[in-house]
């Protein structure tokens, strides 16, 4: 397990808690989250994913432990989660879960509104978040008439609208910006995407591996039960081949796997 | 939900719903049958044992069961308590306790605790999807047997969404004020008033599929030694409300 | 607010069911006439059912401060329309009864007629009053769900009053006993009730037009307006 | 496009179907489905692939075109609805719209009922559907205890247990007893899993390849939008790096690709 003391922008610090019904959802989980990184959470059904999330959002308080946002522990005041929320979005499995406006930009503008903006800011502010996106050409239709990928899409833009520094984030979304740590089953997608991939299990945090870093650590994952990356199962297997070197960087996607092997058979056609 | 864990929990929950079911008749039956506040509160006694020792519900769950409704027993006997005396003026309004008033109140609240343990000891025992069973058998119109099978399976879906919903609707701080509150709940209970119309479509549908033309129909659920439970049901309930015949 | 398990006597008890039957059976045999035209009703009223359970269970405490339910007879009534309520509303008070231990059994048929019967009955009457003195759509709803609402809480203590005269004061004594200790919660929720329905028109009115036109609860014009 | 004319269960030929808001349903779809064959429909959302299943199961009725079931047309009345019905199920994407009873048992039981058999051969057949989908342990609990993928297990059952030939189709259901449809996005999946790739497009079936074959239409299949097996690329992409021949037969799972390129290591590395 990793421990990184850089800047976590985000940390959770032994934290239990457990539902009224008596299940546990976080068992003295920990977990630091790097500002401008890309965290991916692993895990089964009942891990504590979602529970870690909502800790995240202060919509669940802990029993136990400490929730720190830039380093001081969350304030549950009112203002103290004003300011929270206003940092750190969340956005849900289920679209149809929490678009509850009939058109697009009503939705977005819902967050902003809540935040006590005044109108020509929220105006501005969903403008951009639809930009952002890419929906500002479906901005009129109602939301029923989307697809399931658009309906994601406005969803995310509701949570980006809220986002104080939105448009230094909007600027810098390719470079640092933006934290973002997303719950996902699937593992290729995981790997192609994070930087960081934690794995969750009954409760708590038990491992938290660079992505780069995770051919190293293959066996361990598959103990997990979290799965392992395809891709590098298939660039084991090529490299235990002899298609590549023992030293190759990783391969984190199909692409850049078909990329590496096309080059393999183009060096090879060669000589 | 607290009643509905219980149901599917406890060690009763596979005897025949219709032996519980006269229990729990005998119950209400013994509370109306006590002519003494204490006789009530005898029988209340007897059935909240029976429901926390024989089905083993743990008693602090059965206490926070309970509480909504010994709250509204609170209020309402204190309203009972009081008499209220309005002179020739409406500004000539007096209050006092009535000497009368407490033997009413007595009475009212052991009636009332013995009917609540009645009807806690067969909610906490027999799952509502075994109370539709039993209404079944007993001819309740099939209409209201289709929006009970319905309603119960639908609630669950609703509750989910609706809890959903609003986990999304707090996490963009939609009820950080009232006026925000007002606003969020009622787009909440407006996307879950179309859902009324789409599902009951999609659930028309599905039972089109599985070739449905009329009302819905289910195997009865068969349970084991239903004519011994019975027998022992309705000999303790007969012999709880002579105990409190005889008590009173 | 419903009347406990064993509360109201034995005579209440029957004579209150007695009230209620004719008003359910009559609700039943419309939505029987319903199906038989329109058979996806069948679906539609189970899922309306578990709809009203769900509204009726929501907490508005962060609303009105105190933990209190909306009622959602208003909402109903003009949705699914008032008989179709009685059927609808005895599921949902024989569910909470056994399900949250809120109502009960004896008492059922007392708090089907006040929450079923009454509260729709009214509301609607109330909706249908509205929209014939040409008030504005918006205001119908408001008077409708919480005058449904308050209606339903009258009556409730109507019924207390009736089992529980005062010994002193008589039964307008008990009443104002009873109406006066209730009204703490229940003026605030009504009021709150009617405006929430508004708004829940308004949305809905936003988000599908199509399904409430079906319905015949409003007209075109109404929806766009 | 593949004609078979072997042995179709069920066939739809040009049938064309549009909904009553005037959208387009189905627009002179045809495919012939094989007896005891696993076919998998692809296709864009709105493309027809529902809108497909509910003309087979007789719940829609095709505007013009035809419906065959084992070689005649499906008869709309009541007994051939029935008919029909007890032969080929529907099992919906969310088993939240399709469950009605919240016990498992009397879910299960509803479509047999329904089907007007003698409460003995329903509990029989509830019994052998309990089994069939390993939920015999789960078959005590309510159905919204379940999680997502046990409920869809219990919709399984709800349609096995109608089954005319239930007892025959278990027997049989590893050899070729049941044919299966499925509507899917997940084309890895839909590869690995079918015998048929059926692919729909705008209301009509625009190709329908055996899955074995699937390789030799690597660049048509690209043309439709549906995405195409990783494995189909990386196994053409191998082949073009020398590490195949050109002849090898299909390889359809990553499993089998693994096991593949683990063969050629071992051969690589005898001599």
């Amino acid at each position: 397990m990793k421990q990184q003391t850089t800047d976590p922008i985000l940390e959770v610090q032994a934290v239990r808690f457990r539902y009224p019904d008596g299940s546990v959802g976080l068992d003295g989980c920990s977990l630091a989250i790097q500002r401008g990184s890309r965290t991916a959470l692993l895990g089964a059904n009942g891990a504590g994913k979602s529970t870690l999330f909502l800790h995240l959002n202060g919509i669940l308080r802990p029993m136990s432990g400490a929730v720190l946002f830039e380093g001081l522990p969350v304030d549950y005041g009112r203002q103290g989660l004003h300011h929270l929320r206003s940092r750190v979005g969340l956005v849900f499995q289920n679209p149809d879960r929490q678009l509850f406006s009939a058109r697009v930009r009503e939705d977005i503008s819902f967050g902003p509104l809540n935040l006590g903006l005044d109108a020509g800011t929220v105006r501005n502010r969903v403008e951009e978040a639809l930009l952002a996106v890419g929906m500002t050409a479906c901005a009129d239709k109602p939301v029923h008439n989307l697809s399931f990928g658009q309906k994601k899409r406005v969803c995310i833009a509701g949570v980006l609208a809220m986002q104080a520094e939105l448009a230094q984030i909007l600027d810098r979304l390719h470079a640092e910006g933006m934290t973002v740590i997303i719950a996902t089953h699937d593992m290729d997608y995981a790997y192609q995407w994070a930087d960081v991939l934690a794995i969750m299990d009954t409760g708590i945090c038990a491992a938290s591996w660079d992505a780069a870093q995770l051919p190293a650590y293959l066996d361990q994952l598959e103990g997990f039960g979290v799965g392992v990356p395809r891709v590098a199962e298939m660039h084991k297997a090529l490299a235990a081949c002899g298609l590549f070197g023992p030293d190759l960087p990783a391969v984190r996607s199909h692409s850049e796997l078909l990329d590496a092997i096309a080059k393999m058979a183009a060096v090879g056609s060669r000589p | 939900m607290l009643i509905e864990h219980s149901a599917y929990t406890n060690r009763w929950r596979r005897v025949s719903p219709a032996a519980k079911g006269l229990f729990s008749l005998c119950g209400l039956v013994a509370a109306y049958a006590a002519a003494t506040p204490a006789a009530a509160c005898g029988s209340a006694a007897v059935l909240c044992v029976v429901t926390v020792l024989g089905a083993g519900i743990p008693p602090l769950r059965y206490l926070r069961v309970a509480a909504p409704a010994l709250f509204f027993l609170a209020v309402s006997a204190l309203s009972l308590a009081v008499s209220l005396k309005i002179g020739p003026s409406m500004a000539d309004v007096s209050l006092h306790l009535a000497r009368t008033g407490f033997q009413r109140v007595a009475q009212v609240c052991g009636r009332s605790l013995g009917g609540l343990a009645a009807l806690l000891f067969l909610a906490m025992t027999t799952s509502l999807i075994d109370i539709i069973g039993l209404l079944r058998r007993l001819k309740t119109p099939e209409v209201l047997l289709d929006m009970m099978t319905l309603c119960y399976r639908t609630l669950f879906v609703f509750s989910e969404a609706v809890h959903d919903t609003l986990t999304a609707q707090s996490a963009r701080l939609g009820y950080a004020t009232m006026r925000h509150s007002m606003h969020s709940l009622g787009g909440l209970v407006a996307t879950i008033t179309v859902q009324v119309w789409q599902r009951s479509q999609a659930l028309h549908v599905a039972a089109l599929a599985r070739n449905n033309d009329g009302p819905l129909r289910f195997l009865e659920q068969v349970y084991p030694h239903s004519t011994r439970d019975i027998c022992l049901a309705v000999s303790g309930g007969a012999a709880l409300v002579a105990l409190v015949r005889v008590i009173s | 607010m419903h009347i406990m398990e064993g509360f109201l006597p034995l005579r209440h008890c029957i004579g209150w069911s007695v009230a209620s039957a004719p008003f359910v059976a009559y609700g039943l045999r419309t939505i029987n006439k319903g199906i038989k035209e329109n058979p996806e009703q069948r679906m539609l009223l189970g899922v309306a059912t578990a709809f009203t359970f769900v509204l009726s269970a929501l907490k508005m405490f962060s609303v009105t401060g105190s933990c209190s339910h909306p009622t959602g007879t208003g909402l109903g009534a003009v949705l699914f329309g008032p008989a179709a309520m009685a059927p609808i509303g005895a599921v949902v008070l024989l569910f909470q009864a056994i399900l949250l231990a809120h109502g009960g059994l004896t008492t059922l048929g007392a708090n089907i007629f006040s929450m079923a019967i009454v509260g729709p009955f009214a509301a609607f009457g109330i909706y249908r009053l509205a929209q014939a003195l040409k008030l504005p759509f918006g205001v119908c709803i408001f008077l409708a769900a919480s005058m449904g609402d308050l209606l339903t809480y009258v009556t409730t203590s109507l019924q207390l009053a009736l089992a529980f005269p005062d010994p002193v004061g008589g039964f307008a004594a008990s009443f104002a006993k009873f109406a006066g200790i209730f009204a703490v919660t229940q003026i605030p929720l009504a009021i709150s009730e009617g405006f929430l329905t508004v708004i829940v028109f308004n949305a809905l009115a936003r988000l599908n037009p199509q399904e409430l036109k079906d319905l015949n609860v409003v007209t075109a014009k109404e929806v766009q307006a």
